[in-house]
Parts: structure tokens; sequence; C-alpha cells
């Protein structure tokens, strides 16, 4: 386990990846003690096609508070992977919805179906997103699941908190390899 | 809608993953804000949504006005009912506050105006970073006219600055600017707020003397008259003139002349409890980096990885701005060879920097203007080309 | 009895006379403003005077309440902090054309719109005297002034339409000349929650008099006495018979919910919504 | 309640000559003096319409003599 990481949930507009790297930075920040800086997408950018929310991650103080390079990028939209692929470091982690991505494969490029899971498994085509928080935090470990539940449950609307849960869980459950 | 929940520590202090914006809404509540004026403007809306949605909860009132011009008025307005006010905007919208911001300077009302810096000038780059309003928030308004400012550099510093703000505006009865930028107002950090009795509140200094015989810009009680409410029984007359004591309209040279110095030399005077500030391993620095706001966060990362190759680097954040304070420049250790100013704008703070520094050193400014953060690599980079140059 | 009301309200430590020209309405104006709060029996302490720049704006400073002369067409936004932040305060706003419709004309919309318990007194003159006779946003086509040798090319605002049109409970106009009808606006538009808006036509004897050849102060104080009309009256003319007619009397005088009453009600929902905001 | 006297008193220094006073008293109370400032010809006339005070940009007219002496001094 490292002691920094730099993280980039990229897809666009709508698909909830900012509330995403709130959920991920409150419970990695407040719940797992670590040193987090979060930032995201603005304006017109939030809004369009390749729209980002980013972390650090680190057991010392956080200097510099927007990644240039990643451990670790998420895509869940075509746009968002074109742009950021790039910037995965060496050795880093690459998680794609394969449903919405056309990718290509390598080492540590793990492909899943997250939207269609979310709308097959869960029944709810908008929980792709916590589907996908699942998923991070069983491949990377970078928070841990109490965590990661505890800030979940704290953000959504009332009545939602079983098919979060669920979608949570299913995310974390699934077997990944990854795509050489 | 809120976009944050706040939790309780072990110790009972309220603990959350703010942004800069929502810290400081939040630690503005703490310092007893009661009412807030805005306009929509990035990046700095989230202040004025926050203050919308939890003013009103603790028995204070949110206004959206139709612009910035009356949103500014409409903070002093209300401050001079005895409230605590603010408003916050960025660049473009800070601009427009001048005007009314030059008639608070003038007339000492206490308000915190909040300036999120984004690129400019202009429209410029609404939603990226920068520093380039240092010298606007100096001299923005027309005439020479006394102005306090601080830049937080952390969601931390956000919060104890807010409320330091709100304390400077009070004891010295004199608007306060707080010149966050981009960076700091939109990253999310784990923030601490301090319990009550951790924090200290200042409120406005009031007068005992007989109503009939008040004087709203009274000079016998020293350089910071007593300030009472418009609704009490002290009832008197302010201006965006010239005034005299009793705030009537003078042209008369001597009373311009003092009341000119006067607000002035309250805060000149006072600049060493105004000036804060830290210094990071600056012991046994030969090189160093004086920074203020976010790209502070930098020079820290760029000192740690050059003491890492052996680079005697120390690193002084600014907290306060304005008033600029020359004594921390003249005293610095005299081993220091490399002084590095580092801005997000073309170079702004620099110039009062070597305005005082009248020792022989080699001073540079490392700016970047745009509208990206500046990261610590960057720096070190900077720093160890300059290294190679002289070596 | 007559009353020496407006010497109850001199500030003890103000010298007069006062700014104003020999013939202005100013003085006139401020008198019925005093008479108007005096009769309603506020309190001097819980009476604020808000201002902003021009002729008319330099009246707060000759009567004792508490007030505020701000900056230049912005009366009605230190008004609006005023009245929010104390909404038990009386706002009384003096403001001229000048100052309140062309750089206030955006505060002077959106207070009505907001419709906050305020009174605005518009001393309208059709011109700048401070700055030397220029044209205002109320002066009539073909009007001369400083900045219109050729003549006026811009047609005037209506202040009264505009108030009634973006909101305002209580629009009303008088001249300086019928000074009692104008005492009884004011204190009708000060008894009214909501924004009131009370237009004073009142004579520039010495500004606009000299670009437009009006004549002697009270040449053009009965000139303004001569061509009033009441809105009945107006009713029965027709546009070209208007042309140089004042129209007085009241325009509006409606309920519209007032802003810091609803603010009010906003705050006691946001005080029982504070629970779900417990810390977790 | 006995009927005070009628009293009209027009304070100079603060007089600015306008003659709003003269020109629309209803009852020709008062004219224009021969030093050129208003005064008043006959209080008798008066019917106390308050025209005169409400006309008066410069608040000259003084109605009451405890004010006329209480303003005399400034």
């Amino acid at each position: 386990m490292k002691n920094f990481y730099e993280i980039r949930l990229s897809g666009s507009g709508g698909q909830g990846l900012i509330t995403m790297g709130m959920i991920m930075g409150e419970a990695a920040a407040l719940f797992d003690h670590k040193y987090v800086v979060q930032t995201q997408s603005y304006g017109p950018e939030a809004r369009g096609g390749a729209c980002k929310a980013e972390l650090i991650i680190s057991n010392s103080r956080v200097n510099n508070p927007k990644p240039i390079t990643v451990d670790i990028l998420l895509t869940l939209s075509q746009p968002a992977y074109d742009k950021y692929i790039p910037d995965v470091k060496p050795g880093g982690i690459v998680i794609i919805d394969s449903s919405l991505v056309k990718y290509k494969k390598g080492k540590g490029v793990y492909p899943l179906p997250i939207t269609t899971f979310a709308e097959k498994d869960i029944g709810l085509k908008v929980t792709a997103n916590v589907v996908a928080l699942g998923i991070i935090c069983s491949l990377t470990k970078v928070v841990s699941y109490n965590a990661l539940e505890r800030a979940l449950l704290n953000r959504i609307p009332p009545g939602t908190e079983n098919i979060n849960k669920k979608a949570l869980s299913f995310g974390k459950s699934l077997k990944f390899k990854d795509n050489i | 809608m809120l976009f944050y929940k706040l939790y309780k520590d072990e110790q009972g202090r309220k603990v959350g993953f703010l942004q800069g914006n929502e810290a400081c809404l939040e630690a503005a509540l703490i310092a007893g804000l009661k009412f807030f004026a805005g306009y929509p403007i990035t990046p700095s809306s989230e202040i004025a949504a926050v203050a919308a949605e939890k003013l009103p909860m603790y028995g204070g009132r949110f206004i959206q006005m139709e612009d910035e011009l009356s949103s500014m008025a409409a903070i002093v307005g209300a401050s001079m009912t005895g409230k605590k006010t603010m408003t916050a905007t960025s660049g473009p919208g800070f601009s427009l506050k001048q005007e009314n911001l030059g008639y608070a300077c003038l007339n000492e009302v206490p308000c915190v105006i909040v300036n999120v810096q984004r690129g400019g000038p202009s429209t410029g780059l609404p939603t990226q970073v920068s520093q380039g309003d240092v010298m606007q928030a100096k001299w923005g308004s027309h005439g020479d006219h006394p102005i306090i400012a601080l830049s937080p550099s952390s969601v931390q510093e956000v919060v104890e600055l807010t409320i330091q703000a709100f304390n400077f505006a009070e004891q010295y009865r004199n608007p306060v600017v707080l010149l966050m930028d981009e960076t700091v107002a939109h990253m999310r950090e784990k923030i601490v707020f301090p319990l009550a009795e951790e924090t200290e509140i200042i409120n406005r200094h009031h007068s005992e003397v007989d109503p009939q015989k008040y004087k709203p810009f009274d000079t016998s009680f020293g350089d910071i008259p007593p300030f009472e409410n418009f609704g009490s029984e002290y009832r008197y007359f302010i201006t965006g003139l010239i005034h005299d004591e009793y705030g009537y309209p003078t042209t008369k040279p001597l009373e311009v002349k003092n009341l000119l110095d006067r607000i002035h030399r309250k805060i000149n005077d006072h600049t060493q409890q105004l000036s804060l500030f830290e210094q990071y391993q600056t012991e046994d620095a030969e090189t160093l980096i004086i920074s203020y706001g976010s790209p502070v966060r930098s020079c820290l990362g760029a000192m740690e990885a050059g003491r890492k190759k052996g680079m005697k680097i120390g690193v002084l954040q600014l907290k306060t701005i304005w008033p600029f304070n020359p004594e921390i420049f003249t005293k610095l250790p005299s081993k220091i060879k490399n002084i590095y100013v580092v801005e997000l704008n073309m170079g702004q703070l620099i110039l009062e920097i070597e305005r005082v520094i009248k020792r022989k050193v080699n001073i540079q400014g490392i700016n970047k203007y745009d509208g990206l953060f500046i990261s610590d690599q960057e720096i070190l980079k900077y720093l160890e080309q300059q290294q190679g140059k002289k070596s | 009895m007559m009353q020496d009301i407006i010497h109850q309200y001199l500030r003890p430590s103000k010298k007069f006379p006062h700014v104003w020209c020999p013939g202005c309405g100013d003085g006139i104006v401020l008198s019925a403003i005093v008479r108007a709060i005096h009769s309603l029996g506020k309190s001097k302490n819980e009476t604020v005077l808000v201002s902003g720049i021009g002729c008319s704006s330099r009246a707060p400073v000759y009567v004792d309440f508490p007030a505020l002369h701000g900056t230049h067409g912005r009366a009605l936004a230190f008004a609006t902090g005023i009245k929010m932040a104390n909404p038990e305060l009386t706002v009384v706003v003096i403001t001229g054309d000048g100052d309140g419709l062309a750089i206030g004309g955006n505060h002077f919309i959106h207070a009505c719109r907001r419709n906050i318990d305020i009174t605005a007194v518009v001393f309208n003159n059709s011109i700048y005297g401070m700055t030397g006779g220029q044209y205002s946003p109320t002066m009539k086509v073909n009007d001369y002034g400083a900045t219109a040798p050729y003549g006026n090319i811009e047609r005037p605002f209506d202040v009264c339409d505009l108030a009634s049109a973006a909101g305002a409970n209580f629009v009303a106009r008088a001249t300086a000349y019928h000074a009692i009808m104008l005492e009884k606006f004011i204190k009708m538009g000060i008894a009214k929650k909501g924004l009131s808006i009370i237009d004073v036509i009142t004579p520039c004897p010495t500004l606009y008099s000299f670009y437009n050849k009006a004549g002697k102060n009270i040449d053009m104080m009965e000139s303004i006495r001569d061509r009033t009309i009441t809105i009945q009256k107006a009713e029965q003319l027709s546009d070209a018979e208007k042309e140089d007619k004042i129209v007085v009397g009241i325009f509006a005088n409606r309920d519209f919910p007032e802003y810091t009453g609803i603010y009010s009600d906003l705050m006691e929902r946001a005080k029982r919504s504070v629970k779900d905001e417990e810390l977790l | 309640m006995a009927k005070k006297t009628k009293y009209l008193y027009i304070k100079k220094n603060w007089c600015k000559q306008c003659m709003f006073c003269v020109e629309f008293c209803p009852r020709d109370v008062i004219e224009v003096g021969e030093d050129g400032y208003p005064r008043i010809v006959d209080i008798t006339k008066c019917r106390e319409c308050t025209l005169c005070i409400s006309l008066c940009p410069e608040f000259a007219i003084i109605t009451e003599p405890e004010v006329t002496e209480q303003l005399e001094v400034r």
C-alpha cells in the first residue's frame, strides 16, 4: 500500500462524479484520517463532455492540490478517456466503463461494464457512480469500505439507503482481472 | 442545498470535508455574521449559496442584490445598524465593489469583502486560479484609503483568517478584504472548526458618551472612534464627502488632512498586530521563498524536496498582505542570499518586497499567470536552474 | 395653531442657511418629509434617512435623524441593507432624478420589484444641478441642458409609470408647489408597508431656468402650479393636450407582500429546519 | 384654551429672498421690505393656513417666539 495516491474520476457531467469525489474524500479524510485534498471541474466544463473530480490521498500533508499525473483513473465516458488516459503514471490503475468507452487493453487496465451493471444488477442506472466507488475501494484499497459506506449514507437522499448500499457492495464484490 | 455535512469529533468540535468557500461562510457564522448581500459570480458563488441557506437558520439575513455595487452598499448599510456583515465576489465584481468599498473605508464601517481571485483582466478566466487582485485590494478604490487584506493558503486557514477578518474589521473599524483564490476556494479538505471557548470574537467598540455629545468620528478616544448603531439613541450623519468629527462635510485643509492622517494611522500604527505570517525553516536558509495564498502549498513542497537534495530553502508565508509589514523583511536572517517571490500574477507584491529590502540580495519573481496552479516541481526546477546558472 | 415642526428637527450642530440656491424646491420637499414623519409619530432614533449624490441628496445633513449620505445612485441599495438588517427602522430615501433613475435606475426598479418597506422621495427637477445642468432621464424632449445644447433628444422616464410597472406598493406624484398634498402623499407612503415612490416635481431656478429660459423662481413655481392637473382630469385629455402637463395624484396603492415580512417568515421556516442540520 | 397671539417672524440670515412667501400668501400678509427681505405687513390678516411655512425652502419662517429665541443664536 502506497502512502500517496493521486486519483482522477472522470466522465461527463451528470454522471455523479463530483459527488463520488466528495464521498471518497470525506471517507478518507474524516473516517480513515488521511490527508486529503479534493478538487473538481467547474462551470461549462463540469456540464460538458469531459468532467472530472480529483483527489489526493496521503499519509502526510498534501501540498499540490491538483494532480497532473495520476495513480488511479476512472473513466465513464469516451471524451474523458481520450483526454485523460495520457496522464496515467507508469504502473497506474485505469478503471473503464466498458459499456460506454472504447479502450486500449494494457497492464493495469480494468474494463467493467459499470453502467450495465447498475442498470441490470442494481436496477437503477444512476447508481453507476456508486458501483464504481465499490470497485475502486476493493481494487485499490485507497479508502476503507466502512468509511466509504458511512460517507455515502450521509450524503444520499433519505429513502435511497438500501439501493445505494447494494450498489456499493456489488461494486466491491466484483472480481477483476486486468486486461493485458 | 448544502453539499457538505458537519460531524462532531471527540472534543465536540465541528469537523467536515469542506471547500474553501463553504468553510468561509461557516467560519463567518462563528465570527458572528448576521447579514450577507451578494451577487452571483464564479468562483465565489458557493459562499452566497451557503449564506442563503444557513444565515436565516441562525437569525441572520441574506439578500441577493441586483448587482455588485448594491451588494457592497447593502452590507455597508447593514453594518450601520450594528450587524456584522459580509459580501463575496471575484475579480470583475471586486472592481464594481470598489466604489462603496472606498465609502466604507472613509466612513470606517466594519465589513468583510471576500474576493475569490480568478484570472483577469476583464472577464478573464472565470474558473481558473490567479492572484491578480493583490494591488487592486490596496489601490482599487480611488483616493488614499486604508485597507486590511488577508490571504489563506488552505481550507483550515480560510476558517482562521475569516474569523480574523471579522475581528480586525470590528477592532479597527475598517473594511477587511479576504483575498482567497480559486484553488483554495474550490478545494476540499478536512476542517476542524474551533469551539466557542477557543475562539476570540471581537465586537464593535461602543461609546459611553452622552448621545447629545456623540460624534461618529470623535478623535478624543484615540485613532479608532467608538461606533454606534443606527436605530440607537445616538443620531448622526455620515457621508462619502470628507467630513469633520460630526460627519459633516468639510473642505477645511486641516480637517481634511487630520482625517486622512488618522484613518491611515489607525491601521499603520498597528501593522505589527495586523501582520500575520509564518516562517518555515528560515533559520539556516540561504534561499527564501516568499508567497501567500494557495501557492504557499507548492512552496512548502519545493522546500521539502529541495532540502532532500541539500538545498537550504526556507519559506515565508504572508497571511496578511495589507498593511504590508516591512519589518518582516528587514529582519530576515543574514544568511539569505536569494529571495524568490512566488505569485500567480505578473509580479505584484514583489514590488513591495523589493522596495523594503535594502541590503544586497538577489530578488526574483516566480510568476505563473496561465490560469493553472503552480506546482512544487515547477518551483524547484526554477530554483535548480538558477543555482546551476550561478555555479 | 401653526407649528414650527421643521425647527424641532434641524440638527443642533449644523450651520444654516443650507446649501441650496434661492428658490430651489428641495428645502420645501425636505420640510414636507419632516412634517410627514412627525405627523406619523415616528421616533427620531428609529427613522433613518438615506440619500445618494446630488443637490437633493444633501437634504439629510440638515435634519436630526440617523442619516447616510451615500454614493451616487446607491441610496436605495444602502437603504435596502439598513432595512433588511433592522426591519424595525423606518427608512426614507431622498434621491434625485439623475441619482435615482439614471445611475441608480437598476436599484430603483429592483427595490420596487422586491417591494421592500422603504419610502423613496424623488426630487425631480429634470436636470443635474450639482454638476452643471446636464440633461437627466426625466428631462422632456427638446428641453435644453449643458449636454443638450440642440435640445434633448432622449425620451424621459415617467417615474410613476416605471415604479408602478416594477411593482412598488404605493406610487404618487406631487409638486413642490403643492406642499400640503406632497406631505399627505409622503405620509401615506411611509405608512404603507412595501416600497413607496413619491415623485416630486420641483423647480431648478438656477440651471434648468438658465438653459431653458424658464424665468425666475416664482415664474417656475407658477408654471408648475399652472401645468398641474389631477389624474382624473388627465384621463379626459388627449396625449397632445397632456404633453406639457404635470399629472399629480396616487398612481398605485396596493398590498403586494412586503419583502422583509416575507423574509421573516422564511427565517421562521429556516429555524425549524436547524434540527435537520444537527451534527452527525 | 386661550388663543395664542398670532406671531410670524422671518429669520433674515437664513432667508435667500426667493419670495415664495410673498408671492403665494393668499392674504397678502407678507410683502417685500425695503431691505429686499420679506416682511410682515399685517399679522391680523393671517389665517394660519401655513402655506408660507410649507413653501419656505429655507425654514426661515417661524411662528413661535420661543423658537425664534432658540434659533437666533445660530
